[in-house]
């Protein structure tokens, strides 16, 4: 390992890069959809219609930054930022590449998970201080699926955790160079990915925000910066995940060494960015209680599954005597 | 560089559990007693990890994690109570569920 | 044999269970087959039982149920006891018993508690039978007070009218004052024996005693108390005529059979303690001379059928208190028996004169019934007759002569009692034949509406039979001196021993014997038959004497003055009960705690808590300041 | 780290205070989870990692989240702003707040008093805690899934509503 870089550096490097991948990543999804939906997309403002988002940025800025009468005002302008913030700290534990980390807390994965749950309130207290009733359905659409989906997030992460034997992000990558975790814990990858798309609220499970069925839900009463914020939130998220997901299940920074390994990371991420961006392409919007009951029903029992199994051959391979003290 | 004293952190837990008791004597909304039995909860959570960490031992922050299941299972029932109370009684007032009294 | 002497009581008590347990739902065909169907079997055991008894001439049979009670010393058994003694009496009970319960049939057959009545009737039955069969004091008081208890429930038996109530209430408290001085009695005989087994206290007795001994007269006395009190003997007897007030088989089985022939029974039974005590037995004649006197003038006076039957039976027993008292005991349980049959003859015959008009009880609303209902006609002269003593031909003269020749004769007799008796004798047969006259002679006042049937008529025959019959198994020394009866007595009650000089002139107290009885029919012939009015004149020249008469000798009114009315005086003032302002004061004490508690547990949670909050401050609080 | 613990813990404090003064019971609420993030602060300076991880995950994540919920799905409207403040009135909350401060006082001098020389020691990690746990402590484990499978139990089933009527045409059927 090289001299330990500066944290203050490396605070402002990611801070930098994720406000420059969030807008940018508005052009990447309207290329890419209209890629697959077989349309072009934004194409007029600089090449390939890069500068539309500078153009739409422009305009979030410039929007009249109204605050309903009925709202409740504090609780009104404090729920966007709490997703912005909350993601953001999330990316406080993730390791780009060796050394390239803010902090390596020993309980990384938790930290994420806390983080994460932290999150669902930026929904719950938006739809519920705009006082305005789809608003409010969606806050509580959003409430159930996020505690819901939460809950089998963390578990189907523990099979990862009890194969590497720790909570930090570092120590799960370096654990990775033989074999990413993708091949033993394909079941906690597959539910992970689902329960990440589901925290991001991401379609297909945009149930709390569904445009065709309650106008935009948490959110239909912000405009101007605030909502900027819910939308620069999500994308966060969507990077988050996608970064979280490579560390776990992809090797992290690892890979072949003629490119250095935080390229590696970037290539890994986009990759599952994309499959993002096309899943919005791509699926349907289920209903709402065939979300929660595909949560309930089959997730839930399959990560037990997975967990029990997992933890069943760690111990048989580390040759523990198998007498239980009680 | 750790250098709390124990005392702060029981004397934080004590401060905490006398106003979550403050709340449960003088609120009468369900919720907010809910809410402020949480507090206490959470205060004597607070209490058994000072002590664990005092001795350097497991031992309080596995009470502390009985102490949250506790909480959570007892929230659960506790909503489900306020939800039917709320639904029979049309009053979150804790005093209006005195429809026993002898 | 002998292990069958407990179906003896057990039958009428099973049939009692059983009617009492399922007589609503049972027809009305199947009340009295088990009803009478208990007792006569019972009857049949007795019967078996008596042959086997006799033809092995054994001296007595014993049989142990269980151990009732074991505690401190006194250890009573379930056990009955079988001598010539109780075998008389259960024959007589069974038997007797039986009959009535046959005519009940029929009797009872249109009243609405027809199951109830039998149920209670065996009860009687069996109650009676445990009396009599018990070989110790304790399960004869048992037998006893369920006596009292089937008495009261069968004198109240028609409830809902207030006078039977009264009447029923009265018998079983006028009858709880002898049982109170019974008990006293029963203690002090644990006391002095330490055992309550009749045949070991009266083997105990003439060693521990000496005759006249203090214990023993006192004893002998609260024995007596509680004989007086059943037998309706002076001064308890004022429950008897009221007592009328039950069905007619009732009064039959009462004054027959049962209840009332406890005290004598009681007597018999434990006549060595009053062997011992000279002066109770004085005191036994004295109450049976002064009650057959008086009881026979109050008869003299009523007009009601029943009454008159009853007066005559506390007269009766009067007769058999009077022999108890000279100590020819054996003459008392003859007289017991004969009496038992004709009395019950008189009852139901006159129950069913009282069925046939309409519950008419008024003689002299009765009359000419002769011809209408001849064979209660026969039956009840043949009844009458026995009672009235008529020389040869009836039971009652075989009976009596016995007891009038043994007062004087016998060496505890004298000539007071004699005469007493005779007076007795004399005024019986009048007011005897003054009933029989007045119900069946002159005109027809009343219409009869209902003829016995054969249900009724058959216990009537087979008891008139018995009334004439029975007296020839026990003769006097100028008919053959027969002896049968008191030669089997003799193994339980010894012989009364009759002073020499007097067997010669036996023939001569006959001869003034029948001779009261035919001049008292004569006597009664001339008032009621010939010329009716003189009675009316006789009646009005000494009306205070009729009234005082008719009244029971106003022992109802001292009673009523001396008694009830202090007592319900005493009630009055304490209606609010004094005692009770204690108790009532705790319990106000206990509201209003409960009414301090209550308040606290009003429901709000917050006050609760407030109250966990305040006890941690005060334990907190107490720990620093001892700390 | 000393000056960090006294910040988290006046925070914990004020915030708390708030919680329990607040009329509207999200406000409440939001200071409530600020109180529990201080609290986490807390735990993790004590040296207590896993056990602040869980506060945020636990306590502000799931049963704050699940509190607000149940609000939501009661709709409260502003007059139970209104209605709070009619309850919350000085006689209300006089006596037993001096009752409070009597405790309080009285718990700081216990506290005080003990002989607590020592100061924390060092950090107990996730793995010790989890040794812990699924050794000695096996049984209160299982004890506590028990609890938690008898809260779903009891919660579900005591806040099923009936419906009475499910349709106009279906009146007769009876739930």
């Amino acid at each position: 390992m090289t001299e330990p870089i500066n944290p203050w550096l490396i605070i402002g490097g990611v801070l930098a890069g994720l406000l420059t991948v969030a807008p940018g990543l508005i052009w990447l999804e309207r290329r890419l959809l209209a890629l697959w939906q077989d349309r072009y997309g934004p194409n007029r403002a600089g090449p390939f219609g890069v500068l539309i988002v500078l153009a739409d940025t422009i305009k979030l800025f410039f929007k009249e930054d109204w605050i309903p009468p009925f709202a409740d005002k504090p609780v009104f302008v404090i729920a966007p930022a709490i997703v912005a913030i909350t993601v953001l700290m999330s990316f406080v534990i993730v390791p780009f590449a060796p050394g390239v980390i803010v902090v390596d807390l020993n309980i990384g994965i938790l930290f994420f998970l806390a983080m994460s749950s932290m999150g669902a309130y930026s929904i719950i207290l938006g739809g519920w201080a705009s006082n305005n009733k789809y608003a409010l359905l969606g806050a509580m659409r959003g409430a159930a699926q996020l505690i819901s989906y939460e809950v089998f997030m963390g578990l189907s992460l523990m099979g990862v955790v009890l194969i590497t034997g720790s909570f930090s992000l570092q120590d799960i990558v370096m654990a990775q160079k033989d074999m990413w975790y993708v091949v033993p814990q394909f079941i906690g990858f597959v539910t992970f990915l689902i329960a990440g798309i589901a925290e991001t609220h991401r379609l297909p499970f945009d149930i709390p925000e569904a445009e065709s069925e309650l106008i935009a839900g948490f959110h239909s009463e912000y405009s101007g910066m605030k909502f900027g914020l819910f939308f620069v939130g999500e994308y966060l998220g969507i990077t988050l995940i996608s970064a979280i997901v490579v560390c776990l299940f992809f090797g992290g920074w690892l890979g072949p060494d003629f490119l250095p390994p935080l390229l590696w990371f970037v290539i890994k991420t986009f990759a599952f960015i994309a499959l993002f961006i096309l899943l919005r392409a791509s699926m349907p919007r289920p209903r709402y209680d065939q979300l929660m009951e595909f949560g309930w029903k089959i997730l839930l029992p399959l990560t037990l599954l997975n967990l029990i199994v997992t933890a069943a051959i760690v111990l048989v391979r580390s040759g523990a005597e198998l007498n239980f003290k009680f | 560089m750790n250098e709390v004293q124990t005392v702060s952190g029981l004397l934080l837990a004590g401060i905490l559990f006398v106003l979550g008791l403050v709340g449960v004597l003088i609120r009468r909304n369900i919720i907010f007693m809910l809410v402020s039995v949480e507090i206490m909860l959470n205060a004597a959570g607070l209490a058994f990890i000072v002590a664990g960490s005092k001795w350097a031992e497991p031992d309080g922050q596995v009470m502390f994690i009985f102490i949250l299941t506790m909480a959570a299972s007892e929230v659960s029932v506790g909503l489900a109570l306020i939800l039917q109370i709320y639904h029979q009684l049309k009053t979150l007032d804790g005093d209006a569920a005195n429809k026993m009294r002898g | 044999m002998k292990e069958l002497l407990w179906l003896i009581p057990f039958l009428p008590f099973a049939g009692a269970f059983i009617l009492i347990t399922t007589g609503s739902r049972l027809s009305k065909k199947m009340v009295p087959v088990i009803g009478a169907g208990s007792v006569g079997l019972s009857a049949l055991v007795t019967l078996l039982i008596g042959y086997n008894f006799i033809s092995t001439s054994s001296a007595s049979f014993h049989f142990t149920a269980w151990q009732w009670i074991d505690i401190a010393g006194l250890s009573p058994a379930f056990a009955f006891h079988l001598d010539p003694l109780s075998l008389i009496f259960i024959f007589v009970i069974t038997f007797v018993g039986f009959l009535i319960h046959i005519y009940s049939a029929e009797f009872m057959a249109d009243d609405d508690g027809y199951a109830r009545f039998f149920a209670y009737l065996n009860l009687f039955v069996c109650s009676m039978l445990i009396l009599v069969l018990a070989d110790n004091l304790v399960l004869l008081y048992f037998g006893w007070e369920g006596v009292g208890l089937c008495s009261y429930l069968l004198i109240g038996f028609w409830y809902t009218e207030e006078k039977n109530g009264y009447a029923a209430r009265k018998a079983f408290i006028v009858t709880r004052v002898g049982d109170t001085a019974m008990a006293i009695g029963l203690f002090m005989l644990f006391q002095n024996f330490h055992t309550l087994n009749i045949q070991e206290i009266a083997a105990q007795a003439p060693q521990l005693w000496v005759t006249g001994s203090n214990t023993a007269l006192i004893i002998a006395l609260l024995l007596l108390g509680g004989a007086v009190g059943k037998s309706a003997q002076l001064p308890l007897q004022t429950w008897l005529p009221d007592a009328m007030a039950g069905p007619s088989p009732v009064s039959a089985l009462i004054h027959a059979a049962t209840m009332v022939t406890a005290g004598v029974y009681l007597i018999a039974r434990t006549h060595v303690i009053f062997e011992l005590a000279p002066i109770a037995m004085l005191v036994v004649g004295i109450i049976g001379a002064a009650t057959l006197v008086i009881a026979g003038f109050a008869a003299l006076t009523q007009f009601d059928l029943k009454r008159v039957l009853a007066y005559s039976t506390i007269s009766q027993i009067g007769y058999m208190f009077l022999a108890l008292g000279v100590g020819a005991w054996s003459a008392a349980i003859f007289h017991f028996m004969i009496h038992a049959f004709f009395k019950a003859l008189l009852f139901l015959a006159a129950g069913a004169v009282i069925m046939a008009l309409h519950h008419e009880h008024d003689m002299f609303k009765m009359g000419g019934l002769k011809k209408k209902l001849p064979v209660i006609y026969w039956t009840f002269l043949i009844g009458a007759a026995s009672l009235a003593a008529l020389p040869i031909v009836t039971a009652g003269f075989y009976s009596k002569d016995q007891i009038l020749w043994l007062t004087l004769a016998g060496e505890n007799g004298n000539i007071w009692f004699f005469l007493m008796a005779l007076l007795g004798a004399f005024v019986t047969s009048i007011y005897t034949f003054r009933m029989l006259f007045l119900t069946f002679f002159g005109k027809e006042k009343t219409h009869v509406s209902h003829v016995p049937g054969r249900g009724m008529n058959i216990p009537l025959l087979v008891l008139a039979g018995l009334s004439t019959l029975a007296g020839f198994i026990e003769l006097p020394h100028s008919f053959g001196h027969l002896t049968i009866f008191s030669d089997f007595l003799s193994p339980v009650l010894p012989a009364v021993k009759v002073q020499e000089d007097f067997e010669s002139i036996e023939w001569m107290i006959q001869l003034i014997a029948a001779g009261v009885a035919i001049s008292g029919v004569y006597v009664a012939q001339m008032f009621y038959v010939i010329k009716p009015e003189l009675s009316d004149e006789l009646k009005s020249s000494a009306a205070d004497l009729h009234k005082f008469w008719f009244s029971g000798w106003g022992f109802d009114g001292l009673y009523n003055f001396l008694f009830v009315r202090p007592f319900v005086f005493l009630a009055s003032i304490n209606k609010n009960d004094i005692i009770d302002k204690f108790y009532d004061g705790l319990v106000a004490l206990a509201n209003l705690f409960n009414r301090i508690f209550s308040f606290t547990q009003s429901g709000i949670l917050r006050w609760y808590i407030m109250g966990i909050v305040i006890g941690g401050i005060l334990l907190l609080s107490l720990g620093l300041i001892n700390g | 780290m000393q000056i960090t613990f006294y910040i988290a813990g006046a925070i914990a404090v004020l915030s708390t205070m708030m919680v329990i003064t607040r009329f509207n019971i999200i406000h409440a609420l939001l200071y409530l989870v600020v109180s529990f993030l201080a609290l986490a602060t807390v735990f993790f300076i004590l040296g207590a990692p896993f056990a602040a991880a869980l506060e945020i995950i636990i306590y502000a994540g799931a049963i704050v989240v699940l509190i607000i919920f149940v609000i939501m799905m009661l709709n409260l409207k502003a007059e139970a702003v209104d209605e709070e403040k009619r309850w919350l009135t000085p006689q209300v909350w006089i006596g037993p707040a001096i009752l409070s401060i009597i405790l309080l006082g009285e718990l700081i001098y216990i506290i005080s008093s003990m002989e607590t020389t020592g100061s924390i020691a060092q950090m107990v990690d996730a793995k010790a805690v989890g040794k812990s746990l699924y050794g000695e402590y096996i049984l209160g484990v299982e004890l506590s899934g028990m609890l938690l499978m008898a809260g779903i139990v009891g919660a579900y089933h005591l806040g099923r509503q009936k419906k009475k009527v499910i349709h106009r045409f279906l009146e007769d059927v009876e739930e």
